[in-house]
């Protein structure tokens, strides 16, 4: 039974040497830890991304930070080059490919060979295991920024391995996060173990003094997740972590679409992980925050997708996100091109530094929103430490199961799928079902009058329609689903 | 009353992207079909056993991460072989790598044997009727 | 003397008998009163400006407009329906060529011929007084939106006429803000009375049952105008204009760049143009605003300036702006494609779509910036109406003279050209050089201490050198001029 | 002491931006030039007569409005029956209407006789620095 305890060095080094086993470039000596510490002690601050964040945080600046990643090497160091050049990113990242995250490794191989041949990607991604740590290293060493791993893999803990071996100072993922939004069957008791692994090999490293940063991935299934929510996972995934020996932890979130709501959440989320991480013993844990660009389904109209991504910065800006995840203008057609790609980051760029120097100012509307989410929180973590019995590991699988905890349109059957989100009025995404969530009866009603408020204006019911409108609403040039209406009469 | 169209979908492949599939099963309902959905993670063979289990008449595909394409491979004929001939089969989503022009896209996939190939956010009402038209004529 | 008078009936159909001779296109029978006032009760309501207007301001809606205009009639039409079409422009404007803005109209006859030899344009706007009342027609009745004339004409009466005697329900301009940036050497004096004339003709429809809008130009130079001195402008514009019997008034103004600065002065634009007008007793005039995207130098990059006009846009809805002027990703480069030209309105039209329910909620920095700019505006309104003796219009040309008002970076003469303004640490345009500015003490250390101390961080003393830096910040990816030689080091 | 060059600096045409022209002479003072700033509005005899006035070394337009290649037509040949052959003569702004290959504009301006052509938004330093080699060769 898995529970949030540190693994023990000897089960960890246990179970390492089968994780070693899963691919043949599992075997290469550059695993061996003498020569990862070696690697990672030298690299140089520049390409620290655990450094650079502190570095960040310090000065109060907004990071930028793609997606992108394709099957060879070479390609993959031009992508990289052109996106940190042409594209000014801060980070870099190695998207990786949809077989290696379902730790298909053999496919990956044969579509490797397949990209050689024909001289394109046929891979949505880059498929690390596959190159290994000496292709990994290439990479690292032709970029001249940090390189984080971001993936969705259920069981990433050869990939991890490798990653940092290679010199990675950091990598996205959790035992929740990558495993509801991204996965069908596979048990939470699975995937929490094989990210306490991949916690504990970072948490091995920082005994080594070696700081690497891990990021639970914010945004889950990015669609009208409301923010107590994707917190709340992100808290236990960087309870989970810390528990490991994780000292350097990036909690997530996916912009919502109304400015105070995602202020609120931004700054909320800082101070709760925090809160939480001392409440739990981990007195000398460094959060940063990372925001994502509105993660649902985006306009086909290419300026129309930079307006999105401009308000997007304009949000993580002036809520103080430490680094943010760009979109391009292509993100409703496909993977974007090099040149796309670049276009979102340096719109990006430029509003972070616009903005930069700029605080968002207090009010009663941010801090109302503030308290709703930090109650909201507070209920959903003592309800999973509740059905837990005091353990957040066995906590979080009972809540999932009992529906405590429950992500909105997640692929998963661990998930409930109970609740159901729609915006109100001014575009706070509120609950529409509660479905087991442990709300009090005063949270309930605040979002039962907001949707309300909204459906007396547009003449209708609260109803699952009013969900399926929003959903469609921002890929329509609109955040609440009801103006599509009214507009086409005008 | 007519008898209802009985109607397979689900999302191919390696994919996981849930919520257009979800829209997809609640619209199609609305509009009179009985829906047979059988979510995410679907194999080839999992959209053809659902098909003969429920005597379905058509196969709705989506497949959004981009690998559409080598997971729709020989589906038509895998159809044939199992004795779906007769049903309807259809492809929507982001069903290749990257921004291509659909014209081309759609060319490949009616050779390879789709009824009606869908291109990034379509209006899944509209899939909707031309559905019923393919299968009142 | 020019007085702060409605021009009587007699006089003005005096002078407009002369007016009418300037060109030739001005003897056309169109002109005549009961054709003109026929034909503007004839606009539909759709293309009625005014109207459009007061539904804008009713549904809280921020309308788009971009610039636009081309030498030859077919051309001209087929831009603005593109605009209209693929660029989804709510208003459309007629931005005037340079030869018409300084009544060159032989000049610009050649160069439409030239532009009908070569088949493309050589102008740089819309020469509508050599296409006539006619010309205009057909522009008008081609196209399915308001369109207003835009242009910077310091004499615009002879366009005035033609361009509503066309249907033409808007016109932009003002004695001050079409010529202290827009000429060299005319003087106040005459182009004061020119737009008396303008308005008085506006004033002449509307007792003839006829609500024309008018639009003083709100940005001036464009180039680190504090927003006292472009808010007092406007308001003295719109009181010139409603003493004439305009009762349609959009005051306008040019985003700065600080958020809350920008809000707070298109908050106080609205509530003390309304509260002057009333004070001088003009019960019945309509006010509305309109935000121009960023009126400064520009970056090269295309998708920077995206950035920028998706912030520009974000801005202007929260401050509840009734429409934008949109700027376009060529801005840099030069006059726009049509192509460029919808790309940005497209990107403004989805941040105005995503936000327009949202409210930006009242704070302290707000109300404190709100507060100094009413100050401001106050002391100056008060000033030129002493040296005026009571008299706006001599209050206006006096002050200029004295530098009681004062345009940073006007090329005129008439304008002293004493005040220096600069940005202090977040951004917020102050004053560094006070010039001749009627402010007490008390305003005065406030502008003083807040770039002090952003002198201060950056280790250097108030200087010039700050505006020089600040001027070029924006189209180098900052708001503050500093930040450019610390983010080299970095 | 090497005695100052003196450089005649304005906008041409109906063109009225000011602020470049207010930076370029700033910056130009700061490096040592003797600054005759005939400002905006300016024709070509204006800036003709301020050559010869100060006995200028070089006369730098600035044009942003878009008319530049019709106000600075026969510049060159106006310059030269002067007297002013030996004056060098640069231009820079937004010379031509609209976005264009800057490499043609550049060679038009260059026909034209114009010893340097600058495009949008050149660094003022950077010109500052190629005049002062330009008239010390
Ligand atoms: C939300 C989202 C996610 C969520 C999904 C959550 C979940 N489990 O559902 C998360 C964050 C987990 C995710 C993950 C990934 N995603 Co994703 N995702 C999106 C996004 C932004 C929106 C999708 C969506 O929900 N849209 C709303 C619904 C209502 O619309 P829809 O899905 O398009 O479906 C409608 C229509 O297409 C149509 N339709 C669909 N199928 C069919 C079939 C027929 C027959 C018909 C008639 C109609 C039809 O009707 C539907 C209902 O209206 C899209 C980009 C976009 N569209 O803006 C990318 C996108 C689909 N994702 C992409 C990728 C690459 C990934 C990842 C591989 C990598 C990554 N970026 O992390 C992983 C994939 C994991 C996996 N193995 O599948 C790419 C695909 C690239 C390509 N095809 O070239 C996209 C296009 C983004 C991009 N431009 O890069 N993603
Ligand atoms: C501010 C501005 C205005 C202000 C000007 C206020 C004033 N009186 O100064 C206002 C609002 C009044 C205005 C009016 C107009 N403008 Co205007 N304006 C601008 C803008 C946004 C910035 C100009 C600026 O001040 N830049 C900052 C300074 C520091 O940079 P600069 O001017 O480029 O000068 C630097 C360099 O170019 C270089 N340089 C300049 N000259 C020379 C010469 C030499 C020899 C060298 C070496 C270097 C050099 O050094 C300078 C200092 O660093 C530009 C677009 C842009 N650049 O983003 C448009 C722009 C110049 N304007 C334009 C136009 C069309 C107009 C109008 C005709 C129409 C209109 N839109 O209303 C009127 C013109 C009126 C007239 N008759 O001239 C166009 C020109 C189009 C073209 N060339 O194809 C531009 C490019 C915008 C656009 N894309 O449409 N404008």
């Amino acid at each position: 039974m898995v529970k949030n305890k540190k693994i023990p060095l000897e089960t960890f080094l246990e179970t390492r040497e089968r994780v070693l086993t899963h691919w043949h470039t599992g075997s290469d000596e550059a695993l061996d830890f003498e020569h990862a510490v070696e690697r990672l002690k030298s690299v140089p601050e520049e390409k620290d991304l655990a450094k650079k964040l502190r570095w960040a945080k310090e000065e109060g600046k907004t990071l930028t930070q793609p997606r992108a990643g394709v099957a060879l090497i070479d390609d993959h160091i031009e992508l990289l080059d052109y996106l940190s050049k042409e594209g000014e990113a801060d980070l870099l990242p190695t998207t990786i490919d949809s077989y290696t995250r379902q730790n298909r490794y053999s496919n990956a191989e044969d579509a490797i060979k397949e990209s050689k041949k024909k001289k394109r990607s046929l891979l949505n991604g880059f498929p690390a295991v596959n190159h290994g740590v000496k292709g990994c290293m290439k990479v690292q060493d032709a970029i001249d920024k940090p390189i984080q791993a971001r993936h969705g893999t259920p069981d990433g803990r050869l990939l991890s391995e490798i990653i940092h071996a290679s010199g990675g100072t950091s990598n996205e993922g959790g035992g929740i996060s990558y495993n509801l939004p991204y996965a069908k069957s596979i048990s939470l008791e699975d995937t929490i173990r094989y990210w306490q692994y991949v916690d504990r090999l970072v948490g091995y490293y920082a005994e080594a003094g070696i700081e690497i940063n891990r990021e639970p991935f914010g945004p889950l299934t990015g669609t009208l997740v409301p923010p107590s929510i994707s917190h709340t996972i992100a808290i236990i995934e960087a309870l989970l972590a810390a528990e490991q020996g994780v000292k350097n932890i990036t909690v997530g979130y996916g912009q919502c679409g109304n400015v105070v709501q995602d202020i609120a959440a931004l700054e909320t989320l800082e101070t709760l992980t925090n809160y939480y991480l001392k409440l739990f013993g981990h007195e000398d844990v460094f959060v940063t925050t990372v925001f994502h660009q509105w993660m649902g389904g985006f306009p086909s109209d290419e300026s129309k997708a930079m307006g999105i991504i401009s308000l997007a910065s304009t949000v993580a800006t002036l809520g103080n996100a430490t680094k943010m995840i760009t979109k391009s203008p292509h993100e409703s057609a496909g993977i974007p091109t090099k040149e796309a790609n670049a276009e979102g980051l340096k719109a990006s760029k430029i509003v972070t530094g616009l903005l930069e120097e700029q605080t968002f100012a207090h009010s009663r509307p941010l801090e109302r929103e503030k308290e709703l989410i930090k109650k909201e929180v507070n209920a959903l973590l003592y309800a999973t430490l509740n059905v837990g019995k005091g353990d957040f590991a066995q906590g979080v699988i009972e809540a999932f199961k009992q529906g405590v905890l429950d992500i909105p349109f997640a692929p998963s059957e661990r998930n409930m799928g109970k609740i159901l989100p729609a915006r109100d009025e001014e575009g706070h995404i509120r609950i529409l079902e509660f479905g087991n969530l442990p709300f009090d009866d005063h949270i309930k009603s605040y979002h039962e009058r907001a949707l309300k408020r909204r459906a007396r204006k547009e003449g209708r019911d609260v109803s699952f329609q009013m969900t399926i409108d929003d959903i469609y609403a921002v890929s329509r040039g609109k955040l609440v689903g009801h103006t599509l209406k009214k507009e086409q009469t005008t | 009353m007519v008898s209802l169209h009985t109607v397979v979908i689900g999302v191919i492949g390696a994919d996981v992207h849930a919520v257009g599939n979800k829209i997809i099963e609640h619209v199609l309902k609305e509009h009179g079909f009985n829906v047979v959905n059988i979510g995410v993670l679907s194999s080839q063979e999992d959209f053809i056993s659902a098909a003969i289990e429920t005597d379905a008449d058509a196969i709705l595909i989506s497949s959004l991460y981009g690998h559409g394409e080598m997971d729709c491979k020989y589906m038509k004929e895998n159809c044939v072989e199992a004795g779906l001939s007769h049903v309807k089969l259809y492809v929507g989503g982001n069903i290749v790598v990257g921004k291509q022009d659909f014209k081309d896209v759609e060319q490949r996939f009616k050779k390879m044997g789709f009824d009606r190939v869908y291109p990034p956010g379509s209006d899944i009402e509209e899939a909707a009727r031309q559905l019923k038209e393919d299968l009142e004529q």
